[in-house]
């Protein structure tokens, strides 16, 4: 290992992407050889931050500073010959292949025949100094996702990086996995051999691990302190802003408590990587009833979303509408007036190779006016069903029959809602629904949802935005590893409480 | 004439494991061509017209020049080739690569029938024989094991490729390119250079599997030497789990199977010579199903390939 | 020309030298005309045809036996003006007879067709007894194999195969009694590899005589050269192939279809089904190898001279099917012309080891 | 945060949008269908006439090489294709069961699934219209006409379902398997021409027992084409009209463009890929049921003569769309119509038409890439 690992800096970083401005006029100073947390909530500008420290990214504005020289980092390349490493939560890791191997393969320059022997010898002597073990042998596609978190550490560790940024790398460990990585990361640079930037949103991770903290929000530095003179308390108001309790909008009350609509009893399902994303959860929604569900990311809403949707098989657990048992098929659906706001409309909800007209009658072409009979379909009536709905949803496109996916994506989320608002809706199901929209569209959103409250429709809102559910539900939910940790009325919601909830580990994802 | 052994039943063996050798040559250097290919994440169900060029090119050139070595290298070549086109197709965006092989067969053998046509009824000179029978006085026997030294490179060729697949920078790199494809851009490594290198590399060694069936056996050119041997490469290679050793011996299996139905007429078994002709595919369609799971792909299935998704 | 052996005899009056107009003929074949096997049997015999005065030849290969058959006997009828058509292949017959009667004017002539009353006018079928040459065969494999054990490889399960088997296994045991031959099927008219392995597998079986009645017996030949064993031919002259172990070899006169032509120029008569052997010269003898030494030539040239002079007959009593029931009674001898009892032979001779699968 | 995709060449500065998920393991999500283009875009008219336009010009170089006069060869390729009345017949009559087999690989397109094994299915229509025919040797012609094509759709369909089935069940490739089902279809027929069903009065040649003839079909009055051809056009119109105006047809197109879209919507995923395979195969199952009631009259090899492979082609030059299949099944007709010609004036090896056929695949297949309106999204 080098001497020192490499004092580095960031001064006055800005960054914009189309009409978000993640970072605005960001410095921070990252001292040698100690744990600095970069804390915020998501879309503070976290990951943003250290992609254009590693060269993912170019800032719009703003230098680094390496070891108190300017340096130029255009290309992750650059990084690497500073010394810098970065962690990412999705694994670039070989499954089919062994955990030596994948070691190996991250070094620029591989001998033509490789000496195994002395791979493994070199590779036994460096786990001796590492906090962690994996046998070199095993076949990454068999390691746990704890586990293939910690390769993914070891090896910019093998690579000599010494200046290292995480990005979230617990949200895949057990709360015991992560406080052994964590705890070993901290020994390491105690021992000054390793710069460690954790990026996470666990005040708990920070107290306990970190010696400095940065918090971040809206893209600008709110606070740099150190952990010694902070608390969870101070570091939550930072982070999620003074709970301002101005007051809520009340909502025009309904008429009294009606019966449960959509009941989750015990729900269990697996992630896309076989580990388990929903671990029991359970909630009721009534109608007429608006409920969110706050929580980080990679906390199962993805899963529980994907299985209200079909879109993947639970293992286990209830799922029953208006008192019935529900399975997805197309006629319940119809029946019980389901209807879907997924994140990533172009992957989840819609066809981008059929039309605007075709996407907006994904839900009704087998029934009249679009179909006579279940069989006959009648395109000629799809059109001015479509271009009722491009009028009142103000869907900007070329034309009816444009392909979907040559709009923008507000435009193609204004489709997705289009479609799914303008029937009998009497359950609503979102997921982020404003994500990535301007105000005006957002506001516009928000409206529809309440004019479908107002009809008496159950809503579900699933939203990684904490404003966006304390002012629309009525009542507020906490999803963490895989279960609903918290529940409370509007009253009662107190934006740092759910903050706190929020900030718990999570199960891996 | 000293007293020839009746070999009857014991015939039947001799005959499965000469042809199984014979037969199985071709096999063997297709499947580990298409190893290859699909290692890098890239399925070539072109091999079919490959090997028909290849043969033709093979026979052609040996008959021009008068040796068949060159015959099985401008054979080789004009495998690379195909695999070329085959991989500068597919390098374009929205373009799949199983049509573009279906594409390439049938360019493979109307290229192949349309050149060799003048080639078809001269004789050209074969490919030596290594006389492993010379041991038995039986003519039979001595016969039977004449092996070419094809059937040892393709061992030979079957090991070193195991071996380099673990070994070497550029078998790592293979095998990363077919795993994740990701993971190769993570260190800056161009997918689509080494997905081209390996479908060529996977186009020579099946033009070379061609060669043999005109420059060995059955030694000569005509328009139904190509029976879905390239075809089946690619359901052998599944069957063989991408492991260059087990092609091998998936070869063997498949040779045998292709020998058994003659072999066993021989011996009165007459009835249903075309089911036991019609027995490498269904036995590779079983292994198929019964290996197959609806969740995930197959074990050991590079999982950047399109037919293991 | 004696017509011959046809169920329905019109003795065609002998042509004399009129001047014959230009006339257009057309040739098909079902693969490739230099295939070494059936079709170039037909092609040389199509270079023959063309060499008569005022013939001018057309050809088309790789014509399946299905309704494109009768488009291309029409394409050469209308856009080449063909007045006589040879279609090569078994399948075609059928499409020969839905098309004749639109072209009253064209002459199709057919290698192997049946003709039948109610067939159309136009139309010929003609074939060679192949299983005379056959016999010669058998005679010389009969007296040159060391081992007594004979093979012959089929290509599909059809009497004409069976009957030529038939000749090969009666004409080695007239000569050596005890011979036997392992019959056996690949079921393709053209498949080297598995011909190949056919060989093969005979010749580990202890064989060392193979004929192979397959497209083309090249590959069958050349795998037997290899293996150091004898070989008979079929179709056209292969004797270059295995200069060492070739014995002889039955081939085709498809030229005869010549004097059809030049009946039609002329306006002459000819046979509407004309089979025939040596005697009417259908068929021929291929040249014989080194192999074969003097006393075994004489007795095969002996053989061919009772084929043609009809003191020798194919199918004689006493003669028993490889099942052991009888099948010729003592005595009793079948016309080597008789096409009812060749088209019913549904058996194989007693020592042919295999089956025909025929009911 | 997804990884961000960059290469030491052309990076990619896209916004941080986050990669689509892999698409859920099962659906071949292979790009031709994402690529399908709405029938009436003139884009993909033009892209199909651009790749035969450079085919053309390549094939041109490929005979010149070979020292013959490009023009010549072209010209003739048009009388014998279309130059003459005879000749458009020859086309038509090549054309007819190359509808069929092209709705083979084309209906399973629609919903994601590449299918090659039109030349199983063909044989399967084959055997199964000869099975049926001779069991209702009594009925009235027609009706027996009828059920006897019927028979051979149900058995093509049915061989083309197992297929979908081991995909939706076992996760089985159904490119592979089809490819393989094709051998295993000709062996089985081979073996029962060959023995149980033989009509063994037919000494020619190895075939299976006849249709009675008032089950035959002729050819269409006062054109020398048989009603193959009418009956492919009929079903090639009725499956435009299914995929383009019915429920059944959008579910085809929501599947098949995203998986994921049809589960949320609550499709039968299962039932819609079984049905579209049973689609397709019963299409080339009545070519093959055609071939035995207009052509052969009973089931031989003659059944085995490539409709099914050519059928892949035919579907992926209309690029997916029914009523385009006419056209283009015109075109590889009168190709193939005038290959014979072609041997006979050029002396040409019949491969020509191969070679043709190999360069417009190519050709079209690269074409796919260069749609323009392509949105640049990671």
């Amino acid at each position: 290992m080098t001497p020192s690992p490499p004092e580095v800096e960031i001064v006055d970083f800005s960054k914009r992407f189309g009409a978000v401005q993640a970072l605005d006029a960001v410095s921070v100073r990252f001292t040698a050889g100690r744990m600095h947390a970069l804390l915020g909530e998501n879309g503070a500008g976290k990951s943003t931050l250290v992609k254009c420290l590693m060269g993912y990214y170019q800032a719009d504005a703003g230098r680094i500073l390496v070891d108190r020289q300017a340096r130029a980092i255009a290309h992750p390349y650059d990084a690497h010959a500073l010394g810098l490493g970065m962690v990412y939560q999705h694994f670039t890791l070989v499954p089919q292949m062994s955990v030596a191997e994948n070691f190996v393969l991250g070094r620029e320059r591989l001998p033509a025949v490789l000496d195994w022997a002395a791979e493994h010898a070199a590779l036994r002597e460096f786990m001796a100094r590492m906090p962690f073990r994996l046998d070199p042998r095993r076949l990454v596609a068999t390691l746990a996702a704890g586990e293939k978190q910690k390769l993914e550490i070891l090896k910019q560790l093998y690579l000599g990086r010494q200046f290292l940024v995480l990005d979230e790398p617990t949200s895949v460990l057990t709360p015991g996995e992560a406080d052994e990585v964590l705890g070993e990361m901290r020994r390491l640079a105690d021992a000054g051999e390793l710069t460690v930037i954790l990026i996470t949103h666990k005040l708990r991770e920070v107290m306990e691990f970190a010696q400095d903290v940065t918090i971040l929000r809206g893209g600008k530095v709110v606070a740099r302190i150190d952990v010694a003179d902070a608390s969870e308390q101070r570091l939550a108001a930072m982070m999620f802003g003074q709970s301002h309790d101005t007051a809520k909008p009340e909502l025009a009350s309904r008429a009294g408590p009606s019966a449960n609509y959509l009941e989750i009893e015990h729900l269990h399902a697996l992630g896309d990587r076989g580990t388990t994303a929903v671990a029991g959860a359970s909630l009721a929604v009534r109608s007429g009833e608006i409920v969110g569900i706050a929580g980080v990311s990679g906390n199962g809403q993805k899963e529980l979303v994907e299985v209200l949707a079909g879109q993947r098989e639970a293992e286990s657990g209830g799922l029953r509408i208006a008192g019935r048992a529900f399975n997805g098929t197309r006629r319940e659906l119809e029946q019980y007036g389901v209807s879907l706001l997924t994140e990533e409309p172009l992957a989840n909800a819609a066809v981008r190779s059929m039309s605007v007209m075709e996407n907006l009658s994904l839900r009704q072409f087998d029934q009249p006016p679009l179909a006579h009979g279940r069989f006959v379909l009648d395109r000629r009536a799809m059109r001015p069903f479509a271009d009722d709905l491009i009028r009142r949803y103000g869907i900007r496109t070329a034309s009816r029959f444009a392909r979907l996916d040559t709009l923008s994506g507000g435009n193609i989320q204004r489709t997705v809602l289009a479609r799914e608002l303008s029937r009998d809706v009497r359950l609503l199901i979102m997921q982020n629904p404003c994500v990535g929209l301007d105000a005006a569209a957002v506001a516009e959103i928000r409206g529809q949802i309440m004019q479908a409250r107002e009809r008496g429709a159950a809503i579900l809102l699933i939203s990684e935005d904490l404003d966006e559910i304390l002012d629309l539900s009525d009542r507020v939910l906490v999803m963490a590893a895989g279960r609903i940790s918290h529940e409370t009325d509007r009253a009662s919601a107190d934006r740092y409480e759910i903050g706190r909830h929020m900030a718990q580990s999570r199960l891996s994802a | 004439m000293s007293s020839t052994l009746d070999l009857g039943w014991w015939g039947v063996v001799l005959a499965i494991i000469a042809g199984a050798i014979r037969v199985s040559t071709p096999y063997l250097l297709v499947s580990l061509g298409e190893t290859l290919t699909e290692k890098s994440g890239r399925v070539n169900l072109g091999l079919e017209g490959t090997l028909v060029l290849g043969a033709m090119s093979g026979f052609a050139t040996s008959y021009l020049t008068g040796s068949p070595w060159l015959g099985l290298l401008a054979a080789g070549v004009s495998g690379a080739a195909m695999g070329l086109l085959h991989a500068l197709i597919c390098n374009l965006p929205r373009v799949n690569d199983i049509a573009v092989g279906i594409a390439l067969f049938i360019f493979g053998i109307g290229l192949a029938f349309y050149l060799g046509k003048p080639f078809i009824e001269p004789r050209a000179p074969m490919l030596p024989a290594f006389p492993l029978g010379s041991w038995s006085h039986h003519p039979a026997m001595r016969s039977a094991f004449d092996v070419s030294p094809l059937f040892f490179i393709g061992i030979a060729l079957a090991l070193a490729l195991e071996w380099a697949m673990k070994n070497t920078r550029w078998g790592l790199i293979l095998r990363m390119a077919g795993d994740s494809a990701d993971a190769a851009r993570a260190i800056g490594r161009s997918v689509e250079r080494i997905r081209t290198y390996a479908t060529m590399a996977g186009g020579f060694l099946s033009g070379v599997g061609g060669g043999f069936l005109s420059l060995f056996y059955p030694g000569n050119w005509n328009e139904g030497l190509s029976s879905g041997q390239g075809l089946m490469a690619v359901a052998l290679v599944i069957f063989a789990r991408w492991s260059p050793v087990r092609c091998f011996y998936a070869s063997l299996l498949f040779g045998g199977a292709s020998a058994i139905g003659p072999a066993v007429q021989t011996v009165g078994i007459t009835e249903g010579y075309y089911l036991f002709y019609a027995a490498p595919y269904a036995l590779t369609l079983a292994v198929l199903i019964y290996s197959s799971s609806p969740t995930q792909a197959l074990a050991g299935a590079p999982n950047e390939l399109s037919i293991s998704r | 020309m004696v017509g011959a052996g046809s169920l329905l005899v019109s003795t065609p009056s002998r042509v004399f030298g009129q001047d014959v107009k230009p006339i257009t003929v057309g040739f098909i074949y079902a693969a490739t005309r230099n295939d070494y096997g059936w079709n170039q049997a037909h092609a040389v015999a199509a270079r023959r045809i063309a060499a008569l005065p005022g013939v001018k030849l057309v050809e088309q290969e790789r014509v399946p036996e299905t309704v494109q058959v009768e488009r291309v006997m029409e394409s050469m009828i209308q856009l080449d003006g063909a007045k006589v058509v040879f279609p090569t292949s078994f399948g075609f017959w059928p499409f020969i007879q839905k098309l004749a009667p639109k072209y009253p004017d064209v002459l199709f002539v057919h290698a192997g067709g049946l003709w039948k009353e109610g067939d159309a006018k136009n139309t010929i079928g003609y074939r060679g007894y192949m299983e005379e040459p056959h016999y010669l065969c058998g005679i010389a494999a009969g007296m040159t194999s060391k081992t007594g054990k004979l093979g012959f490889i089929g290509s599909k399960p059809l009497y004409f195969i069976f009957n030529n088997c038939n000749g090969f296994v009666m004409g080695a045991r007239s000569v050596r009694p005890d011979a036997t031959c392992q019959v056996v099927i690949t079921g393709d008219w053209d498949n080297p590899v598995k011909e190949a392995e056919t060989v093969n597998a005979l010749v580990d079986q202890g064989i060392d005589v193979i004929v192979a009645n397959v497209d083309s017996p090249k590959v069958a030949v050349e795998t037997a050269e290899r293996r150091g064993i004898m070989s008979c031919g079929y179709h056209t002259d292969l004797s270059a192939l295995a200069p060492n172990g070739f014995l002889t070899g039955a081939e085709w006169n498809w030229a005869k279809g010549g004097d059809f032509v030049k009946a039609w120029q002329t306006g002459g008569l000819y046979p509407n089904l004309y089979r025939g052997g040596f005697r009417q010269e259908m068929v021929a003898l291929s040249p014989f190898g080194k192999a074969v030494p003097q006393n075994v030539q004489q007795a095969v040239l002996a053989a061919r001279q009772g084929f043609l002079d009809d003191t020798l007959k194919l199918y004689r009593g006493p003669l028993k099917d490889n099942k052991g029931n009888q099948v010729i009674a003592a005595g009793q001898e079948i016309s080597n012309t008789d096409n009812a009892f060749k088209l019913n032979v549904k058996w194989l001779v007693e020592g042919a080891i295999g089956s025909t699968g025929l009911q | 945060m997804a990884l961000p995709r960059y290469d030491a060449r052309n990076r990619d500065t896209g916004s941080p949008e986050a990669r689509a998920p892999p698409p859920a393991h099962g659906t071949l999500s292979w790009r031709l269908t994402a690529r399908r283009l709405p029938t009436d875009s003139l884009e993909s008219l033009l892209l199909s006439l651009a790749a035969l336009a450079v085919a053309a010009i390549l094939f041109g170089g490929f005979v010149a090489l070979q020292g013959h006069d490009p023009l010549a060869v072209y010209q003739t390729l048009y009388l014998g294709g279309f130059g003459t009345r005879f000749s458009i017949e020859n086309t038509l009559t090549q054309a007819a069961p190359l509808l069929l087999t092209a709705l083979c690989t084309l209906i399973p397109a629609r919903v994601g699934l590449l299918v090659i094994g039109g030349e199983g299915a063909v044989v399967l229509g084959g055997l199964g219209a000869v099975l049926a025919g001779v069991a209702l040797a009594g009925a009235p012609a027609l009706i027996g006409t009828m059920l006897t094509i019927s028979a051979g759709a149900l058995a093509g369909g049915f061989w083309i379902a197992a297929a979908a089935a081991l995909k939706h069940m076992r996760g089985v490739n159904e490119t592979i398997s089809t490819l393989l089902m094709n051998y295993i279809a000709i062996a089985l027929m081979n073996h029962l021409i060959s023995g149980p069903i033989r009509d063994f009065s037919q000494t020619l040649k190895a075939q299976s027992w006849s249709i009675p003839n008032p089950f035959m079909v002729g050819n269409i009055p006062g054109w020398s084409v048989h009603w193959g051809l009418v009956i492919g056009l009929t079903f090639c119109v009725l499956l435009h009209l299914v995929l383009r105006h019915t429920t059944l047809g959008f579910s085809f197109d929501i599947l098949g463009g995203n998986r994921r879209a049809a589960q949320m919507a609550g499709l039968p995923i299962g039932r819609l890929m079984l049905l579209a395979c049973f689609l397709g195969g019963a299409a080339a199952g009545i070519a093959g049921a055609i071939e035995i009631v207009a052509v052969h009259g009973a089931a031989s090899e003659s059944l085995v003569v490539g409709l099914g492979y050519t059928g892949i082609l035919v579907a992926f030059l209309a690029r997916q769309n029914a009523l385009a299949v006419f056209l283009v099944a015109l075109l590889l007709g009168g190709i193939s119509a005038s290959g014979g010609l072609l041997q006979r004036r050029f002396d040409m090896p019949h491969a020509v038409t191969i070679v043709l056929q190999g360069l417009i695949f190519i050709c079209v297949l690269a074409s796919n890439a260069a749609g323009r309106w392509h949105r640049s999204s990671g």
